[in-house]
């Protein structure tokens, strides 16, 4: 049965695509190395073979060329999916990113839409390096005017790329690299999951768990680890960082009074630091512990597992941090 | 008239209305009724005007920050623009773009873009749109001779020849960044024709103060791209009659050079061609007129229309029109 | 005398460099239209008089080649003070502030150091709209191994160039447009403000607010306006985001037990976020009341000045956020 | 020996230590020794070691992530950097570049960068230094074919040309970017040669596997920069050995292209010309059989090393050592 096969997140990228672009002729895919070899994370795997090279396109290296011509295509209308290879590399087009896409439709007093995806491997926890492995998502944050999706599965994947594909906004959208070999359900034909839905991934009473992307799975591991030792915790997958679903992480405090982010980004400029500066304005008085952020260092990422792991969320560093605010 | 002459009066007309937009800004800065910056296009119009009308109405046009003769060439009204300089909600972009980002989506006029060289890859994306829809429209990047020592000029450059895409790179060369003469930054004699090679695209150098020979020109481009043969690169040599903003005084060009161009005047050299074909200076004189009364009735509208409003402040982020960041 | 010359803060910024500039022969200045026409901000007026071709270096428009560099001079025994005309702009040269200069000295092992100062006028208020407005200091927080630096006046801008110049460490260096024509007191010869201090400006008992750049005189008149209505404000400008002086902040608020941090930022990843998910980590039980942050709203900047006004920190914002808090 | 036999013998020595210690990188990533990735150079070495031995030891040296052979070249130890992938506290960053970010500042080989093209820039402002600074030092930045389509490429070669600055541009064109054939995507026959006229910069195009050729032009290029008269374009003509990166099998090459490429081992050129100057196939033999054991003495030490310190993690970020971001 379709509902019980198994898919990887690397796959269900090329399928969330192909499903997209199987509905709507103005979906076109550009990016380097996407087409005849179909990604180097095989995430664009099948896609020239099935639409032809009209519409999966290789590039040239050339970053500000890819996000400015699916932006062009975008405003004239087509929905282009561009891929950028590692998502450090949006700092080669960061222009596109933070003063042209974002803005386009405001500074024109609503007369243009830019219905674009941006996708990216995005993240660490493989040895790739500095400029390889950071997890960019708050750099997207900053930027008034994007909407930014980073799934923790394979069924998120598909549902959350026809809920981008479709938006007619444009779409940061985060693919895991420590995530591509992980395993789900493939989800059916026509399953959406609309943008700014947050997922209660495990229900519990103790203390409130956000995570996004690759963090979900670490939530998740130590949560249970937290079990065994009688802490109940209730685990929000945050899927979108725009729209952020406050409701569901406001309601969720309400009920545990205690607040733990976990993520990738540095703790400097990381994610959580926006969804707790609203926690403790509009929920105060939820609140019986400190907050807590379980964020990478603020230092470089470095190559070695050993180092690599030093500095980004382990399910250790959860459990201690859900301890203390426990224990508070 | 002959066919010629009437469009070469057509052009005259819009030249000469650019350039009393652009003086009426000018006033309105001084006066206090324009904010922020302004980048005024008086010495371009020629390029707007001929380009424009070298065009298709559904073809598409990205400019700069020195936009508002592009804006005005392609269709865009100039109370609209003088009301979108004074922050007025009857402006182009409802006050919320500005002099910088004047954008007439009716006209395909997709945008004045304030960072330097970033449309030229958003043109490119256009003209691939184009391709990908088979439509045979043409996108035209208008851009300064500064933005050619910028990425994404390369970049752009590349792509639109590589995948030999309906596109036409305008160099608006008028060889001064903002107070930096071209020269001396940059390893070419013709900062964009001269590269062009680079990507083996073909190239012209023209006088950018002729409305005939850039309209001929763009006309061409525009041929060739329709015909699938791709991008061009046209290098029009103009000069601005202002400073690059505000209230430049342009100090760093020798007087001279300033003397020089001044002489060769985009309307004048339209109106010498418009004598030579025996066009009336009595026509032409109505036409000025015209244009006076056009531009007067356009700052009278602007200047009473109301105030931008302050609640668009938070619309138009999004698709659906506002800008909620949360749920 | 010299210690009451008054100076302007634009004034001060090529004072600063000019100070080290006679220091120190190795300081270098290269930007667009920073030499000949002495800065298009007038910034760095009398430079290339005093020092020379040699040392004030115009470029063309390349953003990259010019931080780029600046990174190599760097790294080769240089301190380049390097101009990104308006700050907007790091987005076409974002690979090297955001992946080359922070992270060159981690990744080679300490192997190499990049002294250098990235100037930029940032920050909005004088309607130069979306692309040429934003304050943009939270990008760069968003990156480990930038030290970043906002003055709020003429001496500090002296105090902190000088302290920038001689970091061996990479520094962002934010002067702000809005307070370019404000004036102080010109500091003696040999002023260094050192990095990471952040400065008291007013005491008080009833709330923290922490400022930064122009939201500092925007933070002081809001407190003379409170004060007025009887509710004592201390006001702290930051100075630097990173280092980050959270022992102040932290002091502060043990005093107050109230915080309101007024950013230009936008409220999504803006820095108060930041230091706010500090504070109610490690002070948590300091705090009486909500922690509010004025920021700017999370939209693009808006041309028009009263639109410009409804989305920027304003005095009645910050006024109306304390009211909340201290009312709670 | 002539003093070419014995400095073309010293290059052949380095080339062959370079060979050995990418095949040790290879084995020991299959054994799952190496982890993370690694961009291996083989096929490469004669671009590495010819333009190190025409260049000075103060001499800057930029690399991309495919950078093994610079670094070697540039005197770092092959333990070091088989350490440095194997993630050990002796490699050549301590375990924190690894692969990609290979640097070895004593030989003024200032870095490996992983972000294509971003260090061409880079270079230009180690050769605006040394201008500066009056050293008559040259800056080389190697680069790959692909890194010819990007912006930085553009703005550091217009920079470097204007200012004429003592710089070296050495693409390796290896006629491939990851998976791709750089001819598909390039609007040029030469990516980097074919543009630098754009730059009026001189541009050879070498036979890169011909060491005694690279070294020859690096040495002429250095000379023109040492004499104030800017910068040069070289493009080498190489082929890797091995896939674009870990265990890419390179299937998108055709096989009579590898296969000619293969016979045109740098290596072997280098041979051929030793024994065309007399040196004797036992002479190469003890050399061969030096670079065996140098890189076997290297495999086993890096393998005996230290794991690298999980406490560096946290130090590096400033020039005081740490990484305290907070006061
Ligand atoms: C990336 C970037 N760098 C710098 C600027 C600041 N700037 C605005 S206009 C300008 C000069 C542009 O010169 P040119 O391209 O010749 O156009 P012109 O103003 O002469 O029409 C500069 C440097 C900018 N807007 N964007
Ligand atoms: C800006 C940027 N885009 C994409 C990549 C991913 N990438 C790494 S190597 C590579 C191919 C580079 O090809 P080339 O310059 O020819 O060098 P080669 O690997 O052949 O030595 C690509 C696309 C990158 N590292 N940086
Ligand atoms: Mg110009
Ligand atoms: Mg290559």
């Amino acid at each position: 049965m379709a509902e019980t096969e198994i898919i990887t997140y690397r796959e269900a990228v090329a399928e969330g695509i192909a499903r997209e672009m199987r509905r709507d002729p103005t979906v076109v895919c550009l990016g380097e190395d996407i087409a005849a070899a179909e990604g180097v994370f095989k995430t664009t795997v099948g896609l020239l073979k099935e639409f032809g090279p009209r519409r999966v396109w290789d590039t040239p290296i050339s970053e500000q060329a890819i996000v400015g011509a699916a932006m062009g295509a975008a405003m004239t209308g087509m929905r282009p999916v561009a891929e950028i290879m590692f998502s450090d590399f949006f700092a080669v087009c960061w222009d596109y990113v933070a003063n042209e896409i974002p803005k386009a439709r405001y500074m024109t007093g609503g007369q243009v839409t830019v219905p674009l995806v941006l996708r990216t491997a995005n993240g660490g926890g493989l040895g790739f390096g500095a400029q390889h492995s950071q997890a960019v998502e708050n750099w997207a944050l900053t930027i008034p005017g994007l909407k930014i999706v980073a799934p923790s599965t394979p069924a998120d994947v598909i549902g959350l790329m026809a809920a981008s594909i479709r938006s007619d906004d444009p779409v940061i959208f985060c693919e895991h690299k420590g995530l591509f070999a992980s395993k789900g359900p493939k989800p059916p034909e026509g399953h959406v999951v609309e943008l700014g839905k947050a997922n209660i991934v495990r229900e519990g009473s103790d203390v409130t768990i956000v995570a996004l992307a690759a963090t979900v799975p670490t939530a998740l591991t130590a949560a249970e680890r937290l079990a065994a030792e009688g802490v109940s915790a209730e685990v929000i997958d945050l899927r979108c960082l725009i729209p952020m679903d406050l409701t569901t992480v406001l309601t969720s405090v309400g009920k545990t009074s205690r607040l733990i982010t976990v993520e990738e980004n540095p703790h400097q400029g990381g994610w959580g630091a926006t969804l707790v500066s609203v926690v403790v304005d509009e929920g105060f008085q939820l609140l019986d512990a400190p907050v807590k952020r379980v964020a990478s260092e603020n230092v470089p990422l470095p190559f070695a597992d050993t180092l690599e792991e030093a500095v980004i969320p382990t399910v250790d560093k959860v459990v201690a941090a859900v301890k203390a605010v426990v224990n508070f | 008239m002959s066919g010629e002459s009437t469009e070469l009066l057509a052009m005259y007309e819009q030249m000469a209305v650019i350039r009393r937009t652009e003086k009426a800004a000018y006033d309105l800065f001084l006066a206090g009724l324009v904010k922020g910056t302004t980048h005024l296009a008086s010495g371009h119009e020629a390029v707007a005007v001929g380009a424009s009308f070298a065009l298709r109405p559904d073809d598409y046009v990205f400019a700069t920050y020195r936009g508002h003769h592009h804006a005005i060439a392609r269709g865009a009204t100039p109370e609209a623009c003088l009301a979108e300089l004074m922050q007025k909600a009857t402006g182009l972009c409802k006050g919320k773009g500005g002099s910088m980002h004047l954008t007439w989506a009716p006209g395909n006029m997709l945008g004045s873009y304030a960072i330097v060289g970033a449309h030229l890859p958003i043109a490119v994306g256009a003209a691939w749109s184009a391709h990908l829809r088979g439509t045979s429209q043409v996108a035209v990047a208008f851009f300064g001779d500064g933005a050619t020592n910028i990425g994404a000029f390369h970049e752009a450059l590349n792509l639109a020849s590589i995948w030999k895409l309906p596109v036409i790179f305008v160099c608006e060369n008028n060889f001064y960044m903002e107070y930096t003469a071209i020269g001396s930054v940059t390893a070419a004699d013709h900062p964009a024709a001269d590269r062009a090679p680079a990507y083996r695209i073909p190239a012209k150098i023209i006088d950018g103060n002729d409305v005939i020979v850039v309209r001929d020109t763009v006309a061409e481009a525009a041929a060739r791209a329709r015909a699938g043969e791709g991008p061009t690169v046209i290098e029009a040599e103009t000069y601005r009659h202002y400073g690059h903003s505000r209230t430049d005084p342009a100090k760093y060009r020798p007087a001279e050079e300033v003397e020089r161009w001044l002489k060769h005047d985009p309307i004048d050299v339209a109106r010498a061609r418009l004598e030579a074909l025996g066009v009336t200076p009595e026509t032409i004189k109505s036409i000025d007129e015209r244009a006076d009364a056009i531009v007067a009735a356009a700052i009278d509208a602007a200047k009473n229309a109301p105030a931008a409003d302050v609640r668009e402040a938070l619309t138009d982020v999004w698709a659906d029109g506002g800008s909620a960041w949360r749920t």
